[in-house]
């Protein structure tokens, strides 16, 4: 069970117009870079992006967004990016901002194959508007959908070659769900492993839910508000 | 309105001292950003508190010193940090789904306006870019136990509790208390319940500066700013 | 009937061995107790499979050499097993949240009766012990790809495969492929099409023994035993 | 966040008579053996058990059912056992079962804070009857309600004084889920280890889930189906 191929070039090499994407990260920590510079690459356009952020201006889903391949984003917690704000007040781009907690277990209902959700959060919000509410135990809760998607680009710590992936402290977020939540699932890794080399207690994303894997190049990972205590 | 404007209102850090005091030991805390994160250079050293921080880490440590900043390990509010002994990662789902079964003891976080039937609105200004919720309404529909901490009033001088939030909500019926720079209320089926005043603020000040109904009963003592508590951050 | 009874139907290493047939390379497979099981020892050398066990775990490797089992390391069945490189384990809502989104591609199971509707039965006989559906229900209502892997008839010489099943359902219309020990069919809108008969059994016998509606075109070839198809276990 | 506590029989010590109990594992296979001991030893009666399966005649659940302490069994594969039969056939245990996926997720639901789930197990069969029934992209999903227990007794391999735990190989199975999903978590290790000694990428519950936890003894750690290769 071999799914590595070569690179990023590669491993996205049928992500099309208009297709829909899930991109794993929070910020810009733990995201697919090598994917995202392969989509800014190829130019592939009119895309729909779910993630939890839209990067920033020179930085991980911003370099698309310079570029203008993203037609909708679907995020939580967007903005922290100039162009982004030009391109959505311009109403070139499309945002649907949808609360963290949300975001997150609509994407475990894909992956464990459950169809909707019940979540308390955004009940009494403009959220709410045209969903269903019901109430469980006296308490509303909103019915949100499981999430659909074309590929999911995730970016773990270590994996091996079937796919089988661990994720490196907080780097971890979004990753495990999207990866779960992709028709296609394409995972980059700082370290590619022969099968055999995980602890199988270990693994946070078995390789059942991957069909591509790669050993990414060249990482950069970005920190977005450096905060430190100085030494004495 | 000047003639009652306080020169002894709380300062951020003294907000932030006070609500350290409604920790108790052994709660799981999550703490928003702002005057809320400053509650962890507040709690006691000898209480054991968990921070949670819902982009996945519970147990979250001071930040790194410099050079030892670590990219993988950031907050929810993007800021590096460091973990604690015990500390242990998780997917934003598990962590969601903490925070809406009710693990989490004790949230703290900001608000533009807070009405005074606990709804609350923090994450949209119409007219104005808008940058998303975030975690936001996940925890303000699920937390047990929701602490607002805010200013009293606008840069205007409008009072930000109100008989009902002008601004889009967040969530409905959820704060229990409120930590501003002029008082400590707990928002009751009668509205805000004024609980302790800053030093030198007046009850006539903070009337006036609280548009949503406000039950005063009895005397009502001045919170305590002086006594420094041990810091361990 | 007796007339009519074969003595050239498939062994159940058979039957096991022509469902290996049904495997592709790079299948996630989650095989059940009795007969499916078996199939294991028919994977061929040079193909990737990979075999789930819904209790927790990808990869499942042969039995353990004497002395060597493991208390923690158990299938479905609740047989000590070990592992294979790459193998990893999870837990049962995992399990069976990869199993309901479709990412098994191949689930073998065994049945007491099979209607030609695809529905199945194989948990309950009422007025017998009812030990329960264990993952039964859950595996039926999800995969994709279901072949049950049976005998034709009971052992009074009674069809197992039916109009509709008289005993409680595991699962309504779900079941693709029926690989016994006479014949193979694929469940179609139409009733069970026969594809294969074992060797030596006449498309007469399986019309006999098939009491749901069944479609028969043209030749039927013989199920082919005698090619030894490599075994890794 | 010290939640050490001496033994089994402080950590059950107000498990009273009449309340529900979730007991992880899969067969015998990481079952709260010390638990279910200080159980059989207090003599608690009248409990309904939420447990995969009902262990065997003398051993796991099998144990408290030889003293008539269980109520009512909700799981979904029992009877590995006569005095289980026994009590079934008789009138004087009642028993719920309820598919192995349902089970599991529906603990998910517990320790998720979601309030039901929909599942297609079960659908068109006996264990639809009652249930709400609903479509989804054209495929029927039934209703099923979260898990409420009062205690939740697990087995891990390790775990570190803040009730962090990890478990071992299969005998993971329920025991995360039920971690998660009762009002009062108290788990059993193998091995006890100080705060700071576990890998926090490689939890797998998280302690703010757990409230006692302390050093089993003695584990027998019985193989139900011991099933061999011959050494040459």
């Amino acid at each position: 069970m071999n799914k590595v191929v070569a690179g990023a070039d590669e491993a996205i090499k049928d992500i099309t117009d208009g297709v829909t994407i899930m991109l794993g990260g929070f910020g810009l920590c733990g995201i697919p870079e090598n994917c995202i510079a392969a989509l800014v690459k190829k130019g592939v356009g009119n895309l729909t992006c779910i993630s939890n952020n839209a990067g920033v201006d020179d930085f991980g889903i911003g370099l698309m967004l310079k570029q203008k391949q993203v037609k909708k984003m679907i995020s939580s917690y967007v903005g922290e990016n100039a162009e982004f704000e030009r391109q959505l007040l311009s109403g070139e781009l499309q945002v649907e901002l949808i609360p963290q907690g949300t975001l997150a277990t609509r994407c475990l209902a894909t992956g464990y194959g459950m169809p909707a959700i019940f979540t308390p959060a955004g009940v009494g919000t403009e959220v709410a508007e045209g969903k269903e509410v019901r109430q469980f135990n006296g308490k509303d809760y909103l019915l949100e959908l499981a999430f659909e998607a074309d590929f999911a680009l995730v970016k773990a710590w270590k994996g091996d070659t079937q796919g089988n992936l661990i994720y490196k402290e907080t780097a971890r977020n979004f990753n495990p769900l999207m990866a779960m939540a992709g028709k296609v699932t394409i995972a980059e890794v700082e370290i590619l492993v022969p099968e055999g080399e995980l602890d199988p207690d270990a693994v946070h994303t078995p390789g059942i839910y991957v069909h591509r894997i790669f050993q990414g190049t060249d990482y950069e990972k970005r920190i977005e508000q450096r905060t430190v205590r100085k030494r004495n | 309105m000047a003639g009652l404007q306080s020169i002894m209102a709380l300062t951020k850090e003294q907000i932030a001292k006070r609500i350290s005091r409604e920790l108790k030991e052994g709660y799981y805390v999550n703490l928003g950003i702002g005057i809320p994160t400053l509650v962890a250079n507040y709690i006691p050293e000898d209480m054991n508190v968990v921070l949670q921080s819902e982009n996945g880490l519970l147990g979250m440590g001071p930040f790194p010193l410099e050079g030892d900043e670590d990219p993988d390990l950031i907050n929810a509010g993007k800021q590096t940090i460091t973990t604690v002994p015990g500390s242990v990662f998780f997917d934003s789902a598990m962590s969601f789904g903490m925070i809406r079964a009710g693990k989490v003891d004790l949230t703290v976080l900001g608000a533009m306006e807070v009405s005074d039937k606990g709804d609350i609105a923090n994450w949209k200004i119409p007219g104005k870019m808008v940058k998303g919720m975030g975690g936001a309404m996940d925890l303000v529909a699920s937390a047990k136990n929701i602490i607002v901490a805010m200013m009293h009033t606008n840069p205007k001088g409008e009072s930000k509790l109100l008989p009902a939030c002008t601004l889009p909500l967040t969530g409905a019926g959820c704060v229990k208390k409120i930590v501003s720079d002029l008082a400590v209320l707990d928002v009751t089926p009668d509205g805000f319940k004024l609980l302790e005043r800053a030093p030198g603020v007046s009850v006539e000040e903070i009337k006036a500066k609280t548009a949503g109904r406000l039950i005063v009963e009895g005397d009502i003592p001045e919170i305590e700013v002086k006594k420094e508590v041990g810091s361990r951050r």
